[in-house]
C-alpha cells in the first residue's frame, strides 16, 4: 500500500511539472526557422513531396540510420535471447490454436494483397504519407498472417537474414555514396531529382525508403519467427 | 685547550679524602640507625674490615664479560660523579675535573653506574638479580623525576647550568642558599634524595629479607669489594651535588664534612621512622607527592 | 471546422483515458493488453486530427497492430496465468 | 484541440508510469510502459501541431509556393516516427526478457528477481 | 584524413554484413568484427595524432548536405578524438578479450557489439540533441542485449532492471527534447547554446530540466543507480569494461555538450549531484565483498567526480578539460583493466584475487590500476587532483574540497585494502589457466596506463614526473626484476651512493644531513639486504628504490608540486615495502590510509597557500597572507606529523615497523620517519610562529611532541615483542624531535637535527640486531629469549652501544642530544610541556634496559643452545653504526657545526660556539673529548685494578651460581622478563591504554555502519529502482526549480 502512495505522490509532483509545461505552452503562430527552411527548401533541394519523409530520410538521415539499427539490434537480441530455447518438434506451436479452414484460405488470398499494399506504401513514401516503417510493418503483418495460417511452416531464415543484411549494407553504401558524390553522408542528390511529384523523383529517397521498408519488414519477420520457435515455458 | 696535569694528583687527593670519609660516615649512620632501634650497631671501622676481607678473598668465577665489567662500571660511575663536580668551592685544588661538563653531565652520569651494574647482575643469570634490577630501575627512575624537575628549576633560577656558578650565586650567608630562595625545588630534590639513597622506606631493592643484598646478589670477593668502595663514594658524591645546588656548597673541608653528614642524617632520620614501601607504592608516592612539587617549582621560579 | 475537431478530440481523449485506466486497473491480463491496443488506436485517430498522417499510419500499424500481437504471443508462451 | 491532445498525452504518461510503478507483474509493467509511450508520442505530435494548418505534404492541395503558410511543423512528426519504432524495439526486447525471466524462475513477479542487491 | 563518419559507417556496415554470413562461419564473423574495430580505432587514432601532434583545428562534419541547424552535424575536436579513441580502443581490446564468449553466441552478438561501439562514438561526435537521444537508446538496447553474454544467471534480472529504468529516462528525455525544440526552434546544440534559452522563461527552463535530469540519470547518480550496479556485477567482465570505461565516458561528454544550453544556473546542481555520488558511492563501496560490484561502485564514484568537475567548469576555466580528462582517462584505463583482470580470477571474493600472485606481471598491472584510481603520481589522476584542489581552494570552496578529499581517501582505503588482501590471502588451489589473449589485453592496458602517464606528464605544465632521474632509476628496477637479487642489491647501493656524490655539492647544510641519512644511510641498510639476496626477491627492489627516489626528490624539491609528488611517491614506495611482511597487511593498510590522509592535508595546505598560482617555490610559504597562514600551518603540520607518528595518528607505526621484514624495518623506521621531520623543518623555517583562535600552534605542537614522547616511551616499556618495543620507542624519539622543532629556538632545532642523526643510527642498528636475533631464534617475544650474549657477542656489543647512546648516558652521542635539549629549554618559556618531557626521559631508559637484558642476559634457553651469531651481512652495518656512534660522540662538531650556523640564519640568538673541543652555550659547557678520556681512564684504571685482584677467573657454566634453588622452567609467568616493569604498569598503566586505537576504531566502525546502512538502499527490486529514479527527478526538480514554478 505504501508503494502505491509513494508512487502517487511522486507522480503528483511530476504532474505539476507537466501542468506548468502545458500552461506555459502556446502553439506557434508561424513556422519556426527550422520548419520554415524545410517548408521552402524541400521541394527545390530534394524534390520530395512529403516533407516528413524528406526530413526522415535525408535531413535527419543519421537518425533514421540509427533508428533502423535499433530494429536490427532488437531482432538480433531477441534472436539471441530466444535462441537458447530453440524448441524442437511438436512442442512448438501449442501456444497458437490450430488455424481454421477460413483462416487458411483467407490468408492464401490476402497475403499477396497485403504484400502489394506494403510495397506500394514504401515505394512512394516520398509522395504520399507513409514510408519505409509503415510499409515494413505491413509486410510484417503479412508474415504474421502466414504464421497464423500455418504455425508449423518454418520461415526461410536464410532468406530473411540475407534480405535484412543486404538492405542494411546497401543503405550504408548509399550513405557513403552521398558522402562521396553529393553534399554529405546520406545526401540523396547523387541521383537525379527527376520531375517533382512523379515516382522516380527526389533522388535517392525512394531507394532508401525501399531499402528501409524491406529491412524493417525482414526484421519484424525474423523477430516473429524467433518468437514463434520458442517452446512453451 | 691546555689540560694542566696538576689536576690529577689533586683529584686523587679529593678521592682519598672522600673515600675514607665515606667509609666512616656510612658506618656512623648505620650505628645511629641501630642505636635508634636500641641495638648496639656496627663498629665505626667495620667498613674497612669488610673491604680488606673482600679484597683479600680469591675467586675463580666469572659469568662473562659484562658480569666481570659490572663492578668496574659501578665504581667508575661513582668516581666519575665525584670528580666531575667541584667539591670545594673557590679552591683551584679541589675543583676536580669539573671543567669537562656541567650539571647535566653530573645528572646523567648517575645512570652510568646503575646501567653497568644492572647489566653485570643481569648476566650473572641469577633470577633474584634480575628481579632486583627491575625493581631498582623502576624505583630509581621514579625517584629521578622530581630531581630532574628540581635541578631544572634551580638552573632556571640562576640562569646557568655550571655547578660552580650556582655555588657562587649562593655564597654570602644562609639567606642566599637555594633552600631559602627556592624552597619548593629543594623540597622536591630532598624527597627524590630519599628515594635514591636506598634507605627505608625505599630500600625494598637491597632489603636483606626481600632479596639478599638486591641486584648484586651473585657478586662476591673482589667484585663485591669494588662495589662496597662505590657504596662509600657514590652517596657522598651525590650529596656533594645536593650540597652545591641547594645548601650553598662548601668553602672548606670541615664545612664539607658537616654538611654531608647532616644530609646523610636527614635520610637516615626519615628511614628509621617509616616502614618499607612496595615498588609500585613508592612509584605512586613519587608521582603523587614529589613530582607535583617539582612541577610547581618549575612554574614558580 | 475547428469546433467539430475539438469535439472529436474530446471524445477521443475521453476514450483514450478510459482505456488507459482500464488497462492499469483491470485484473485480467488479456483485457489490459487489449485496452492498451485501444489506446494506441485512438491515438492514431487523434494524430489524423493533428494533421500528422505519417504518424497516424505508423501508430496504427506498429502501435496497435504489432505491439498487441507481440503481447498476446508472449502471453500465450507464458501461459497467461502469470498472477496480476 | 492541441491543448486537449497535450493534456491527454501527459495524462497517459502519468497513468502509464503509475501502472509501471505499482504492478508487480512484469507483463503488466510492460503494458503500462507502452501506454506511457503512446502518451509521449501524443505529446510530441501535439507540440508540433498548429491550429488551422494542414499536413506537410506538398501535393495538389498544398502548392509549393504557399507551403510556408499552410503546413504544420514537420520536424516533431519525423521525431515521433523514430520514437514509435524505438518504443516498439524496447518493448519487444522487454517482452523477450519477460519470457526468459519466466522460463528461469517460473514467475513474472518482479520482486522475485532480487538476487543482485546491496 | 578519413572523415569520422567512416567510424559510424564501418561499424554499421560490418554489423549488417555479419547478418549475411551463415551460422557456421563464426571465425570469419569474428575476424570481420575485429577488423572493423581495428579500422574504427585507426581512424580515431589518426585524428588524435592530427590534433595532438599537428595541432589541427576542430572539424565540423555535415550530413545530408544541409547546414547544421537543419541537418545533423558531427564535430571532431581534440576532446572528441581522445574520447573516441578510448571508446574504440576499449571496444577492440574487449572484443579480443571476449573472443570465446562472442564465438559461443555467434555473429548476432558480434553485430550488437559493433553497434554499441559505433553508438558510443556517435554519441561523442554528434551535435544534435535528438541524435543524442537515438544513440542513447541504441546504447541502452545494446547493453540490454550484451548483458546476456555473461554466464551469470542473474544477468537476466540485471538486464531487465536496466531496460525498465532506461524506458523511464527515455520518456523524460523525449518530452524534454520536444519542448526545448519548441522553445528554441532548433535541435542543434551549437545553435541552442548560442541563445541560452533555458534561462529565459519558466517553460523553457522546465523543458531543459527534463532533458538535463534524464542525462544526469544516465550517469547513474548515487541514490538512484542500483540498476547500473547490477549490470556491472552480472555482465561479462569484457562488457563491464566497455560499460564502465566507454558508456560513462560518452554519457559524460554528452552531458557536457548539453549543459551548455541551460547555461550557468545548472552547473552547481550538476556539481552537487556529482559530489553526492562521489562520496556516497565510495562510502557504500567500503562494505562490498563482490569484486565486480565494488568496481561498479568505484566507477560510479569516478563518474560522479568528473560530473563535479563539469559542474565547476565556469570556475575552472580552460583547465577544466585537462582536469576532467585526466580523471576520466585514469578511470577508463584502470576500470577496464580491473574488469578484465576480474575475468581472469575464478571466484568473486576479493581475496580470490590472490591467484594473481602466480604471475608477477599481473600484480604489477593490478598495482598500476589501483595507483591510477587513487590518483597517485605519475598518473594523470595526480595532476588532475592537484589542479582541481588548487582551483577550488582559490575560489574559497573549502567544503567541496573537503568532500572530494574524503571521498578520495575512502576510495584509496578500499582499493588498498583489496590490494593488500590480494597480496596476502592464501593462494587458492585451483589453477585455471586464463586464455593468452586475455592476459595480453591486461598487459597491454597496464603498459597503456604508463604510456598515458608519460603523455599526460608531457602535456602538464609542471614538467613530466616520469622524467625525474630518481623516479626513473626506481622504475628501471622493474625492468631488472629478472636479475638475481644480489646484483640488484649492489646496483641499488651504488645508485644511492652515486646519487649522493652527484647531488651533495649543491646541498645546504640541512639538506646535507638529510641527504646523507637518506642516500648513504640507505646504502648502509642495503648492505643488510645481502642476507636475503638469494633468488630474485621479486618486488622488493622496485618498492625500496621508489621510496628512496621519493625521499631524494623530497629534499631537493624546489616547488610545492614536486614536493607533494615526492611525498606521495615515497608513501607508495614505503607501503609496498611494508606490505612484504608476513602478517603486515592490516598494518600496511592503516599506514597507507593515514599517510594518504596526511598527504591530502598537505595538498590542501599547499592549495590554501597557493591561492591563485598553481604551484609556487617552497620558500614562497613566507609570503602567505596572514589570514591563511595559520590554517596553512595547521594543515601542513597535520600532514607532516602523520608521517612522524605524532600522538593521535601514531597507531599505524607499531604494526607497520614490527611486521615488516628484517631489512625493511630499519629502512622504514630509520630513514622514512625523517621525511616527516624534514617537512616540519621546512614548515617552521618558512612559516615561523603562527597562532589560530588565540592558540599558538607551535605551542600546541610542543604539547603533541611531549605527549608522544611520554606515551611512546611508556607503551614501549610494556611490550613483549622486541620489534614492537623498538617501534613504540621510535614514536617516543620522534616526539622528542617534534618537541625540539616546536621550541622555535636555535638550540631546539639543533637538538631536533641531532635526534635526526642519532635516531637513524641507533634505531637502524637496533632493528638490524633484533632482526638478526629473531632470525636465529625464530621468535620476537622477549620472554622466550635470554642469555644470548655468549652466542651472539657482536649483536650484544651493537645493542649495548646503541642503547647507551639512545638513553643519553654520557660518553656517547645521546648525551650530546640531551645536553643541547637542556640548553634549548632554558630559553623557551613553555614550562609545563617540559615537565612531561622530563617524565618521559627516565622511562626511555627503562625499555632500553629491558631490551638488552631480556635478550642477551639472563638464562640461555635449551632450544637456543646451538644458535649461531647473526648473519655476517647483518653484523657489518651494525659495526659500521657502532663505529660511527663512537666517532660522532667524540667529534659532534663534524656534522653539527655547519648546521648550527645554517640554523643561525633563521634563529640568530643563543647559538653555540665551538671553541676548541669545548662547546659552550649561553648556560653551560660540554667537552666531549675530555669526558670520553676521563671516563676511559677511570674505567681502565679500575679494570686493571680488578684484573690484578682477580686475574685467574674462568668462565663457569650457567648453573654454577651461588644460588642453588630450583630454576623455574616454564617460560612465561616465572621468567623474569615476563611483564618486566610490572610495578610501573600497576602505577601508571592507565596511560598506556590504547586510547587512540579505540578512537580510530570507533571512526572506522561508524564509517562501516553508515556504509552498511546505505547499502540497504539497493533492494534489488527493479520497480523500486524505477521509483528511486523518479524520486531523484523530483528531488532535483525541487532543488533546481523549487523556487520559481
Amino acid at each position: 500500500m505504501v508503494k502505491h502512495l509513494v508512487a502517487f505522490l511522486l507522480l503528483a509532483v511530476l504532474a505539476a511539472v507537466f501542468a506548468s509545461l502545458t500552461l506555459g505552452y502556446q502553439p506557434d503562430a508561424a513556422l519556426n526557422r527550422t520548419a520554415l527552411y524545410y517548408a521552402e527548401n524541400t521541394a527545390k533541394d530534394l524534390g520530395a513531396q512529403n516533407i516528413v519523409t524528406a526530413i526522415v530520410v535525408t535531413y535527419r538521415g543519421l537518425d533514421t540510420l540509427g533508428e533502423v539499427t535499433v530494429l536490427f539490434l532488437t531482432s538480433a537480441i531477441v534472436g539471441l535471447i530466444l535462441s537458447t530455447h530453440r524448441a524442437t518438434g511438436e512442442g512448438r506451436a501449442t501456444g497458437i490454436p490450430a488455424a481454421g479452414e477460413l483462416l487458411r484460405t483467407g490468408s492464401r488470398l490476402l497475403v499477396p494483397l497485403i504484400l502489394l499494399a506494403g510495397v506500394y506504401v514504401f515505394v512512394n513514401g516520398h509522395l504520399t504519407p507513409g514510408g519505409g516503417f509503415q510499409g515494413g510493418a505491413i509486410l510484417a503483418s503479412a508474415a504474421l498472417l502466414m504464421l497464423l495460417a500455418d504455425p508449423l511452416h518454418r520461415f526461410g531464415h536464410r532468406l530473411i537474414a540475407v534480405v535484412e543484411s543486404l538492405s542494411g549494407v546497401a543503405y550504408v553504401a548509399i550513405g557513403l555514396l552521398g558522402l562521396a558524390w553529393a553534399g554529405g553522408f546520406l545526401d540523396n542528390r547523387f541521383l537525379p531529382l527527376g520531375d517533382f511529384g512523379t515516382l522516380f523523383s527526389a533522388g535517392a529517397i525512394p531507394v532508401i525508403y525501399t531499402l528501409i521498408g524491406l529491412k524493417v519488414g525482414a526484421e519484424f519477420a525474423s523477430m516473429l519467427a524467433s518468437l514463434s520457435e520458442t517452446e512453451k515455458s | 685547550m691546555t689540560f694542566d696535569w696538576m689536576k690529577i694528583p689533586y683529584a686523587l687527593l679529593t678521592l682519598f679524602i672522600v673515600l675514607n670519609y665515606g667509609l666512616l660516615l656510612t658506618a656512623l649512620i648505620q650505628k645511629i640507625g641501630a642505636r635508634a632501634g636500641r641495638r648496639h650497631g656496627i663498629p665505626i671501622w667495620q667498613n674497612y674490615v669488610d673491604l680488606l676481607k673482600n679484597y683479600a678473598l680469591r675467586t675463580h668465577i666469572t659469568h662473562g664479560v659484562m658480569y666481570y665489567l659490572g663492578p668496574v662500571f659501578r665504581l667508575s660511575g661513582g668516581v666519575g660523579l665525584l670528580l666531575f663536580v667541584p667539591s670545594i668551592y673557590g679552591s683551584e685544588m679541589f675543583s676536580n675535573l669539573s671543567f669537562a661538563g656541567d650539571l647535566i653531565l653530573a645528572l646523567y652520569f648517575i645512570f652510568f653506574g646503575t646501567l653497568g651494574m644492572a647489566l653485570g647482575a643481569g648476566e650473572s643469570g641469577h633470577p633474584h638479580a634480575a628481579i632486583g634490577v627491575s625493581r631498582g630501575l623502576s624505583q630509581v627512575t621514579a625517584a629521578e623525576l622530581p630531581l630532574a624537575l628540581a635541578v631544572f628549576s634551580v638552573a632556571l633560577q640562576y640562569q646557568t647550568l655550571s655547578v660552580t656558578d650556582i655555588v657562587a650565586a649562593q655564597q654570602g650567608g644562609v639567606a642566599h642558599w637555594t633552600v631559602v630562595t627556592n624552597p619548593l625545588a629543594v623540597a622536591a630534590a630532598m624527597l627524590s634524595f630519599l628515594g635514591s639513597m636506598m634507605r627505608p622506606p625505599f630500600d625494598v631493592v637491597l632489603a636483606p629479607q626481600e632479596i639478599p643484598i638486591g641486584p648484586p646478589t651473585e657478586y662476591h670477593s673482589s667484585y663485591l669489594a669494588l662495589m662496597q668502595t662505590n657504596r662509600a663514594i657514590f652517596p657522598v658524591a651525590k650529596m656533594v651535588i645536593y650540597m652545591n645546588l641547594f645548601f650553598g656548597g662548601a668553602t672548606s673541608w670541615p664545612v664539607f664534612f658537616v654538611k654531608v653528614f647532616l644530609l646523610y642524617l636527614f635520610s637516615a632520620f626519615v628511614g628509621v621512622v617509616f616502614p618499607r614501601f612496595r615498588v609500585e607504592q613508592s612509584i605512586r608516592w613519587f608521582l603523587i607527592w614529589a613530582v607535583p612539587i617539582g612541577i610547581a617549582a618549575i612554574l614558580i621560579v | 471546422m475547428s469546433n467539430l475537431s475539438t469535439a472529436m478530440s474530446l471524445v477521443l481523449a475521453a476514450g483514450m483515458l478510459v482505456a488507459a485506466l482500464l488497462s492499469i486497473i483491470t485484473r485480467s491480463l488479456p483485457l489490459a493488453i487489449l485496452s492498451a491496443g485501444a489506446v494506441s488506436l485512438f491515438a492514431s485517430i487523434m494524430f489524423m486530427l493533428l494533421a500528422a498522417p505519417d504518424v497516424a499510419m505508423t501508430e496504427a500499424a506498429i502501435g496497435s497492430g504489432l505491439t498487441t500481437f507481440l503481447f498476446f504471443f508472449v502471453l500465450g508462451r507464458v501461459g497467461g496465468k502469470g498472477h496480476g | 484541440m492541441i491543448t486537449v491532445a497535450l493534456v491527454t498525452g501527459f495524462a497517459l504518461v502519468l497513468a502509464g508510469l503509475y501502472g509501471a510503478l505499482t504492478n508487480r507483474n512484469i507483463l503488466r509493467m510492460i503494458v503500462s510502459f507502452t501506454v506511457a509511450d503512446a502518451g509521449v508520442n501524443l505529446v510530441l505530435v501535439a507540440v508540433g501541431a498548429m491550429p488551422g494548418r494542414t499536413a506537410p505534404i506538398l501535393d495538389a492541395a498544398v502548392p509549393v509556393g504557399d507551403a510556408a503558410r499552410r503546413i504544420i511543423d514537420p520536424l516533431p512528426q519525423a521525431l515521433v516516427l523514430t520514437a514509435i519504432v524505438i518504443g516498439l524495439g524496447v518493448t519487444a526486447l522487454m517482452l523477450a526478457y519477460a519470457y526468459r525471466l519466466h522460463a528461469t524462475r517460473g514467475s513474472l513477479d518482479i520482486s522475485k528477481f532480487t538476487e543482485l542487491k546491496w | 584524413m578519413v572523415s569520422p563518419l567512416h567510424i559510424l559507417a564501418v561499424g554499421l556496415g560490418a554489423a549488417f554484413f555479419l547478418g549475411l554470413l551463415n551460422h557456421g562461419a563464426r571465425v570469419l564473423a569474428y575476424v570481420v568484427t575485429v577488423v572493423a574495430l581495428l579500422a574504427m580505432t585507426a581512424i580515431g587514432g589518426q585524428w588524435l595524432w592530427a590534433f595532438v601532434v599537428a595541432g589541427a583545428a576542430p572539424v565540423t562534419i555535415m550530413t545530408a548536405g544541409a547546414p547544421p541547424p537543419f541537418a545533423i552535424n558531427l564535430r571532431m575536436g581534440l576532446p572528441e578524438a581522445v574520447l573516441v579513441e578510448i571508446v574504440t580502443l576499449v571496444g577492440l581490446l574487449s572484443a579480443v578479450y571476449m573472443r570465446e564468449a562472442l564465438m559461443r553466441l555467434g555473429h548476432r552478438a558480434m553485430a550488437v557489439f559493433l553497434v554499441v561501439v559505433m553508438a558510443l562514438s556517435g554519441l561523442i561526435l554528434t551535435r544534435d540533441v535528438f541524435n543524442l537521444f537515438v544513440f542513447f537508446e541504441l546504447i541502452a538496447i545494446a547493453t540490454g542485449g550484451l548483458v546476456l553474454l555473461s554466464d551469470d544467471p542473474r544477468a537476466l534480472g540485471a538486464g531487465f532492471k536496466y531496460l525498465v529504468v532506461s524506458q523511464v529516462v527515455s520518456m523524460l528525455m523525449l518530452i524534454g527534447i520536444v519542448f526545448v525544440y519548441h522553445a528554441s526552434g532548433s535541435l542543434n546544440l551549437d545553435d541552442m547554446t548560442g541563445t541560452p534559452v533555458a534561462a529565459a522563461g519558466g517553460a523553457a527552463a522546465l523543458a531543459f530540466f527534463l532533458l538535463f535530469v534524464a542525462l544526469v540519470i544516465e550517469l547513474k547518480p548515487f541514490p538512484a543507480n542500483g540498476w547500473a550496479l547490477d549490470v556491472y556485477q552480472a555482465a561479462h567482465p569484457g562488457f563491464s569494461a566497455i560499460f564502465s570505461a566507454g558508456s560513462s565516458t560518452a554519457a559524460l561528454w554528452a552531458l557536457d555538450k548539453v549543459i551548455g544550453i541551460g547555461g550557468t544556473p545548472w552547473l552547481p546542481i550538476a556539481a552537487a549531484v556529482g559530489l553526492v555520488t562521489f562520496v556516497g558511492s565510495n562510502l557504500v563501496a567500503l562494505s562490498q565483498t563482490d569484486d565486480r560490484r565494488l568496481l561498479g561502485y568505484s566507477s560510479v564514484a569516478q563518474i560522479g567526480l568528473v560530473l563535479t568537475v563539469i559542474g565547476l567548469r565556469d570556475l575552472l576555466g580552460d583547465r577544466y578539460l585537462m582536469i576532467g580528462g585526466g580523471i576520466l582517462i585514469a578511470h577508463a584505463v584502470a576500470k577496464a583493466g580491473l574488469f578484465w583482470i576480474s575475468g581472469l580470477v575464478a571466484s568473486r571474493e576479493l581475496s580470490a584475487w590472490a591467484a594473481l600472485r602466480r604471475d608477477p606481471f599481473m600484480i604489477f598491472a593490478f598495482a598500476t590500476f589501483v595507483a591510477m584510481l587513487a590518483g597517485l603520481p605519475p598518473f594523470p589522476g595526480f595532476y588532475a587532483k592537484w589542479e582541481l584542489v588548487h582551483a577550488l581552494v582559490a575560489d574559497g570552496r573549502h567544503a567541496v574540497v573537503a568532500a572530494i578529499l574524503v571521498g578520495a581517501l575512502l576510495e584509496a582505503g578500499y582499493l588498498f585494502r583489496w590490494f593488500g588482501r590480494a597480496l596476502k590471502a592464501p593462494l587458492p588451489d585451483e589453477t585455471v589457466q586464463p586464455p593468452v589473449g586475455a592476459v595480453a589485453v591486461v598487459a597491454l592496458t597496464a603498459l597503456g596506463g604508463w604510456a598515458v602517464a608519460y603523455g599526460w606528464g608531457e602535456a602538464s605544465r609542471y614538467g613530466n614526473l616520469l622524467t625525474v632521474v630518481p623516479l626513473m632509476f626506481a622504475l628501471a628496477f622493474l625492468v631488472l626484476e629478472w636479475l638475481p637479487a644480489w646484483i640488484k642489491n649492489t646496483v641499488a647501493i651504488l645508485g644511492l651512493v652515486a646519487g649522493f656524490v652527484v647531488a651533495y655539492p649543491h646541498f645546504d647544510p640541512m639538506q646535507m644531513i638529510f641527504g646523507a641519512i637518506i642516500l648513504l644511510g640507505g646504502a648502509v641498510i642495503f648492505i643488510a639486504s645481502y642476507t636475503f639476496a638469494h633468488g630474485r626477491r621479486v618486488g622488493f627492489y622496485p618498492s625500496a628504490m621508489l621510496m628512496y627516489a621519493g625521499l631524494a626528490m623530497l629534499i631537493v624539491a624546489k616547488d610545492t608540486f614536486s614536493f607533494f609528488a615526492a611525498w606521495e611517491v615515497l608513501t607508495v614506495g614505503s607501503y609496498f615495502l611494508i606490505l612484504r611482511g608476513k602478517e603486515s597487511e592490516p598494518h600496511a593498510l592503516s599506514y597507507i590510509v593515514f599517510s594518504l590522509g596526511g598527504a591530502f592535508a598537505i595538498l590542501a595546505g599547499f592549495a590554501l597557500a597557493a591561492q591563485t598560482t598553481a604551484t609556487f617555490p617552497v620558500e614562497g610559504l613566507k609570503q602567505v597572507a596572514a589570514t591563511h597562514a595559520p590554517w596553512v600551518f595547521l594543515l601542513l603540520a597535520a600532514g607532516f606529523m602523520t608521517k612522524t607518528a605524532a600522538l593521535g595518528v601514531h597507531i599505524w607505526l607499531p604494526g607497520a615497523h614490527a611486521e615488516a621484514e628484517t631489512d625493511v624495518s630499519p629502512m622504514v623506521s630509520g630513514v622514512l620517519l625523517k621525511a616527516g621531520l624534514f617537512g616540519l623543518f621546512v614548515l617552521v623555517m618558512h612559516l615561523g610562529r603562527q597562532s589560530l583562535f588565540g592558540v599558538d600552534l607551535t605551542h600546541a605542537m610542543l604539547w603533541i611532541g611531549a605527549g608522544s614522547a611520554l606515551i611512546g616511551n611508556l607503551m614501549a616499556a610494556f611490550q613483549e615483542d622486541a620489534k614492537r618495543l623498538l617501534a613504540y620507542s621510535s614514536i617516543g624519539q620522534m616526539g622528542y624531535a617534534v618537541f625540539g622543532i616546536a621550541l622555535m629556538n636555535n638550540l631546539g632545532w639543533l637538538m631536533a637535527m641531532m635526534f635526526v642523526i642519532n635516531h637513524y643510527i641507533y634505531k637502524s642498528s637496533l632493528f638490524l640486531s633484533v632482526g638478526g636475533v629473531a632470525k636465529r631464534t625464530g621468535t620476537r617475544e622477549m620472554y622466550r629469549m635470554g642469555g644470548l650474549i655468549t652466542l651472539m657477542p657482536l649483536s650484544f656489543v651493537a645493542v649495548l652501544v646503541s642503547i647507551i647512546a639512545m638513553s643519553g648516558v654520557p660518553p656517547l652521542s645521546g648525551f650530546g642530544g640531551r645536553w643541547i635539549f637542556y640548553n634549548a629549554i632554558m630559553d623557551s618559556d613553555a614550562r609545563l610541556p617540559m615537565a612531561v618531557i622530563f617524565l618521559s626521559g627516565p622511562i626511555a631508559f627503562l625499555y632500553l634496559f629491558r631490551l638488552i637484558h631480556t635478550i642477551f642476559l639472563g638464562q640461555l634457553k635449551d632450544e637456543h643452545r646451538r644458535v649461531k651469531e647473526a648473519p655476517i651481512w647483518l653484523i657489518i652495518p651494525q659495526m659500521m653504526y657502532v663505529a660511527f656512534l663512537i666517532g660522532f660522540a667524540i667529534f659532534p662538531g663534524l656534522a653539527l657545526r655547519r648546521v648550527d650556523d645554517f640554523i643561525g640564519r633563521f634563529m640568530p640568538e643563543h647559538g653555540l660556539n665551538w671553541t676548541g673541543q669545548t662547546i659552550t652555550s649561553a648556560y653551560g659547557y660540554w667537552n666531549p673529548v675530555a669526558i670520553m678520556i676521563i671516563v676511559a681512564v677511570i674505567f681502565v684504571v679500575l679494570f686493571l685494578w680488578l684484573v690484578f685482584l682477580n686475574h685467574r677467573a674462568q668462565m663457569v657454566k650457567q648453573f654454577n651460581i651461588v644460588f642453588a634453588a630450583e630454576r623455574p622452567y616454564r617460560p612465561e609467568t616465572t621468567h623474569f622478563a615476563w611483564n618486566f616493569f610490572a610495578p610501573y604498569k600497576r602505577a601508571v598503566g592507565f596511560l598506556a591504554e590504547p586510547w587512540f586505537e579505540r578512537f580510530w576504531q570507533a571512526q572506522m566502525d561508524t564509517l562501516h555502519g553508515t556504509a552498511r546502512f546505505a547499502r540497504r538502499f539497493y533492494t534489488g527490486n527493479g520497480q523500486v529502482y524505477a521509483v528511486q529514479v523518479i524520486a531523484f527527478v523530483v528531488v532535483v526538480y525541487l532543488a533546481a526549480l523549487g523556487g520559481r514554478p
